[in-house]
């Protein structure tokens, strides 16, 4: 797939129209992490619901169009899901979440933070350590 | 705008084998050159040549081959030498302009700057000429201060004369800016910089690739370059330095081939350049760099300037009639090299690199190691297109084709 | 004695240009291993293909000669890294093993060093791994012991051991001596040195080439070796060193890539192991390195091993039934690397290798940078032989008959 | 000319039986270099007439035959010469002296070694600077 139609109508108006985008107080769960090589940066804020529930999911941060419609994508997508539903989160998953079957090495992993940061999260608040639960080197930059 | 090209891209292309290639089927379009040139056959053939006829170890031994070795890499030097108007003694071999600048930090600054002393640095240094800085300032209590620049992305030269009457003891600056392209004018700098009573060190991994370099007229303490920025190999660079200072400094790194002798108890240093060159020579690299020097002075560094200096009108004519398209530094080609930073609309660099990509068009996104410059600027990152003597006219075209996809895509 | 060959070293040759050429019109007898090895077709044209096809900076550009780069470059890394059971984190480009040690000196002993510390090193020293020392003793008022020799050529185990009793903050030595060959028993010295509560700085330069190394099983903190001395690029090496304590490190150089962010107020720093990593990469002569290792592992270093063993065997004999001759070093092929150094008569080294160099032989002469050894040997020179894959018993007998002829002319 | 040529008896005899060896008290001039890449070492002393005849001219020093050799050659050389005529001395008086042509790179320094140090001497003696005076590449290091 060329790179010119990963930027469909959606994500651009994702990019531009950022949906769950700004600061959620008060809040469960807070994460951050940037790309370093490119300079994107997400944070997630969750509300946990007493069943264990993404009650609310919010997101900041600046970047690329990629980054930043996937990390909007997601907080849509988490919403309303058990916390342990981000377990299974994986790569595959995003890329149907972006509706493309690849992105290439350079785009990959601002595809993936969003993801990276979610699960960083959701592990910190189960007290479980990320690298564990992940086992997968695709998440890390 | 005429398109006169004062090379003969057609026959210069025809030496780079890069070039014949294709990226996503299209024609490659290579307008990173600020991050690293390509590298033409007669480079690519010295090497090849030195490890299938001459390699061995140069200086030290008898055997046939260290001394062809030995005329290979000091032959090397001279012609490095005479490229910038400097002597043999006072070229040395580095890794690149990042050890070169690393070089002086720890050979000079180490044991002359004191607490409360000035470093002197510009908001248009790469961090390769920040970071080292800041380091010493750090280790030895010294404090920097960076000149501004003006709303053209010049040097302001007020702040500079401001500056210099603090008497620094470090005025280190760009001869020409990698974001910016901006060129200062390193012997006025230098002068002005010494009168005050500073050494100087130009940063010239900008300027000695792209035009004639003459440190004598420069008048500096150091210059820095690197050679895989210039068509020569990568992980070489050289440190030139003035001979009177050179000789009071401590050396940098050491080990073999920077002594003169070794006891349990000490040791003594070898003459100028060896002094700086601690371990094994890079000989293959200085043999790759000595065939770059050949092949730009085969073309004649005037011709090179003139000819970027007509590729970056072109573009920034182009660029200025296209809507949307911010343009960072001077607008006058006279006053840059050949580095064209820009951002468009909303569109993230990051993404602009991409769809470029998908055009064959390679250009660079990012904070081109100059995040002071671009917290300066007020903007995260930027794109950037940058010129060799490969780069014609149809080159610009078709950036700029490019950048009419993107901003199809991007809906602009 | 059996002149069987482990390794099919007519094959070999083949892959090696520069043994196809003639010297003084004899076929080139290269015998000067130790202080460069020569390149095979396959690292050659790894260079060639890497800038004919894919040459740009790694790391930072979103094109796709940048992502091939970046692939080159990192594939090198993981190469690299396995050949010696290390992670990428912990393998670390450098220019060569002097530049590996400077590292530890400048980012590791600056920063934890204090006056009265002992540092300690052996008597059979490079001075690679001497010099930086001596000039961090100087700056920090720390004190330095070498550990001696036995009559062998071995490491004199009871004064490393009462060494040991003082606690040393530092314990650096070479894994195998570039002059007598010795093979220090690295795994056993380093977990003592660690038990003493020192960091262990191995010099692997002439071992990593030459045997299977495990850094895990070998427990030392710091490995260094170079490229160049393992079939790969002049210009490149290596620095592996223990994760944790590479993360408790300041830089060494500074500048470009190694940063996370740059501020004019200050930096942080990147991930391992691009924190030691200033300024573009070598990424050609990673790349290189990458198809030297490629090669020695379609060899086997256990074979090469065996095969420098016998060599070294066969060439131990034939130079203790040749009268006048002195050997240097451990009599037993077991326990030396493929290095042979010696004198004969009152013929100066300097002498022998112009006379050797007339019949092909290629061998080095001097004070090996190991002047230390030299004096406490009392002599002011060596000849030196030395091995590798592509040398024969055939080689060796060349050498003999060259000595033989050197006899004469020297009417010894 | 190949290089064993070079070792002829001559040679061989003038390093290992050196005519006018060892320390010359007292002595007007002293001079005194090394090699550092091979680590050959030659020191002249001369002791002057009254009307600058270098009257006589010994050597110490060590290092490979050709080096020793050409020192010793030199000092016989020179004995009971003006010291204005070591002005004229040349690479090729030296090759002639050792009876070659030619020595190659690597060892044409091991020869002209005590020729430098002859004129270092007597040039510092005359109170002339000695690279105006040499003017030559060929006598450095
Ligand atoms: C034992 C030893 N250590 C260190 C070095 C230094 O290696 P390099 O000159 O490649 O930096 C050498 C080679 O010269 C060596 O033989
Ligand atoms: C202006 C400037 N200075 C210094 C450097 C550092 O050069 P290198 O990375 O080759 O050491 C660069 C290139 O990256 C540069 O553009």
């Amino acid at each position: 797939m060329s790179s010119s139609d990963i930027y469909r109508e959606l994500i651009l108006d994702y990019y531009r129209n950022p949906r769950n985008f700004g600061r959620l107080d008060p809040h469960d769960i807070d994460a951050k992490d940037s790309n370093p090589l490119c300079g994107d940066e997400i944070e997630i804020q969750i509300q946990v619901s007493k069943d264990g529930k993404m009650e609310e999911v919010h997101f900041l941060g600046k970047g690329c169009a990629i980054s930043q419609a996937s990390a909007s994508m997601l907080t849509e997508l988490a919403k309303g899901k058990p916390l342990e539903w981000t377990k299974d989160l994986s790569k595959e998953d995003i890329l149907k979440m972006l509706g493309t079957s690849d992105l290439g090495p350079a785009r990959i992993k601002c595809a993936l933070l969003s993801m990276k940061v979610l699960k960083t999260g959701v592990y910190a608040y189960l007290g479980a350590k990320p690298e564990e639960a992940t086992g997968s080197q695709d998440i890390d930059h | 705008m005429l398109r006169s090209e004062s090379l003969r891209v057609d026959e210069i292309r025809k030496d780079f084998p890069i070039l014949q290639r294709e990226v996503h089927g299209k024609r490659l379009v290579y307008l990173d050159n600020a991050a690293t040139t390509q590298r033409p056959k007669a480079v690519i053939d010295a090497t090849v040549e030195y490890y299938s006829q001459h390699n061995a170890n140069p200086h030290r031994g008898v055997h046939q081959l260290s001394l062809e070795a030995t005329e290979a890499f000091e032959g090397a030097r001279s012609k490095v030498a005479s490229f910038i108007n400097a002597s043999t003694e006072e070229t040395i071999f580095t890794r690149g302009a990042t050890e070169s600048l690393n070089l002086v930090r720890y050979g000079w600054g180490n044991s002359h700057v004191k607490t409360g002393d000035l470093i002197v640095l510009t908001m248009m240094e790469h961090h390769s000429n920040i970071v080292p800085w800041q380091l010493l300032a750090k280790q030895t209590g010294a404090r920097i201060e960076f000149v501004g620049l003006t709303k053209e992305g010049k040097l302001d030269e007020d702040h500079f004369e401001r500056l210099m009457g603090q008497s620094p003891s470090i005025v280190a600056f760009t001869h020409c800016s990698n974001v910016l392209g901006t060129i200062n004018d390193a012997a006025r700098l230098s002068a002005r910089a010494k009168r005050a009573g500073a050494i100087t060190v130009v940063d010239g991994a900008q300027s000695v690739p792209h035009m004639p370099t003459d440190v004598r007229a420069m008048g500096c303490d150091f210059l820095a370059f690197s050679g895989h920025k210039m068509l020569g190999p990568t992980g070489i660079g050289i440190l030139y330095g003035r001979r009177a200072i050179l000789e009071e400094m401590e050396p940098f790194q050491s080990g073999g081939d920077m002594i003169k002798q070794v006891h349990t108890t000490g040791a003594t240093w070898n003459d100028l350049p060896y002094k700086f060159e601690a371990g094994t020579q890079d000989s293959a690299g200085a043999v790759g760099l000595g065939a770059a020097v050949d092949y730009l002075n085969s073309i004649g560094m005037k011709r090179v300037r003139d000819h970027e200096m007509a590729l970056t009108a072109y573009a920034l004519e182009q660029m200025s009639k296209f809507p949307g398209i911010t343009v960072y530094g001077p607008m006058n080609a006279k006053d840059k090299g050949g580095v064209v930073s820009f951002n468009m609309g909303d569109i993230h660099p990051h993404d602009m690199a991409s769809l470029l990509d998908e055009e064959g068009v390679a250009i660079r996104s990012g904070h081109h190691c100059a995040q002071p410059l671009m917290e300066l600027l007020d903007v995260p990152a930027m794109s950037r297109a940058s010129f060799y003597i490969y780069n014609s006219f149809d080159d610009i075209d078709a950036l700029m084709q490019a950048l009419s996809k993107a901003r199809n895509v991007f809906c602009l």
